[in-house]
């Protein structure tokens, strides 16, 4: 499972793109991968906000995860 | 009939945002232009840059425009965003609405921008001398 | 260190408007076009015309620009009318604020084009195939 | 005593300046002025509006009128 990553997620990770091995428990809905990225990455835990897309459309907690999603973390935006 | 442009560019040319507003039946055009602006308070921003996750962008700049459009019936509606390197005084978003009346076209340039900085995947980063901090993301 | 044009003119330019309305201190500018509207009902208005009571109107126009700088701390503001004949599409105003912040342009964007339409002594005449019209002269 | 006419009043009067024979009664305010202007052409009474400006200044129907004054009439204004 990749999971792209922009703005501050992009430098609390240290990179674009994150990819979450299949050896472990992937995440299978938003919620789910919200905690995954906060324990693994506490800073997570200190944004304004987290929001997660699926498919380049804001996904809730309760959006299941598929194959082939495409799946990014959208911290607090700052554009305008 | 309706025309929305919707787009990402690295430099924004607010000379052109008129005419695509033109309208025959529009007596109204309402433009907002962003741009950076000089600090005057605490650390100077050296620099300044914008990123966007450029598909999810695209797609949320279209809902607001198509929302606008269909909420205020408007004749043209701009949704145009920079990204990349940005100097002060540089525009860096440029939204505008034609329609039939003035009220319309203000209130639906006010919506464009409002929803625009609450929904649409953009960041700023600005660039400090010993620092750079990610604008919003902390509380 | 406020700037402030406030103009009759024959031909509105809206690409230069940007650049009048630019300022380091701004994060906001607003801009209003107001153009000559195609008639979708009634008769066809053939032609348009706009006459100005010059040395009032610009004094007129100059006290607008002048308390929305003031009353909204602008860091540049722009008030210009056209006169003479005029085509469909045409600008015949064009009004701006530029400010720190969205709230005060937009506020005062919206100020300036509607006291200019209230006090500013300007006239518009419409020319039908048999008749002309003073727009708002009769009840 | 000379009065400025636009838009529509120049239209009922028929000419852009108005001179206002110095053997009659000159009104000496704005109200007067006002008055004389309808009883001579009833046409300014079924305006919207009727202002005028002394000076280039809008002026309240208790301004009086001096020699060497600016004067003009206001029709309803409609620019924008």
């Amino acid at each position: 499972m990749e999971v792209l990553l922009f703005g501050i997620a992009k430098d609390i990770v240290g990179k674009s793109l994150l990819r979450l091995d299949t050896s472990e428990n992937l995440p299978t809905s938003v919620k789910e991968l919200k905690q995954t990225l906060v324990s693994s990455f506490p800073q997570f835990g200190k944004l304004s906000s987290l929001a997660v897309a699926v498919n380049s459309e804001y996904a809730e907690d309760d959006v299941s995860l598929k194959q082939g999603d495409e799946i990014a973390i959208i911290p607090p935006v700052s554009g305008g | 009939m309706k025309k929305a442009i919707v787009e990402i560019v690295d430099v924004i040319d607010t000379g052109q945002v008129y005419q695509e507003l033109s309208h025959p039946k529009s007596g109204g055009i309402c433009v907002f232009v962003g741009a950076v602006r000089e600090f005057t308070q605490g650390e100077e921003v050296v620099s300044l840059e914008f990123e966007a996750y450029r598909t999810m962008a695209l797609k949320e700049m279209e809902k607001i425009a198509m929302h606008a459009s269909d909420q205020w019936q408007l004749n043209a509606v701009v949704v145009r965003h920079a990204v990349g390197p940005k100097e002060i005084e540089e525009p860096v978003v440029v939204v505008g609405a034609s329609a039939p009346h003035r009220d319309a076209c203000f209130t639906a340039c006010r919506y464009l921008i409002d929803t625009l900085k609450e929904r649409v995947p953009i960041w700023k980063k600005e660039f400090f001398k010993n620092k750079s901090v990610w604008v919003s993301a902390h509380p």
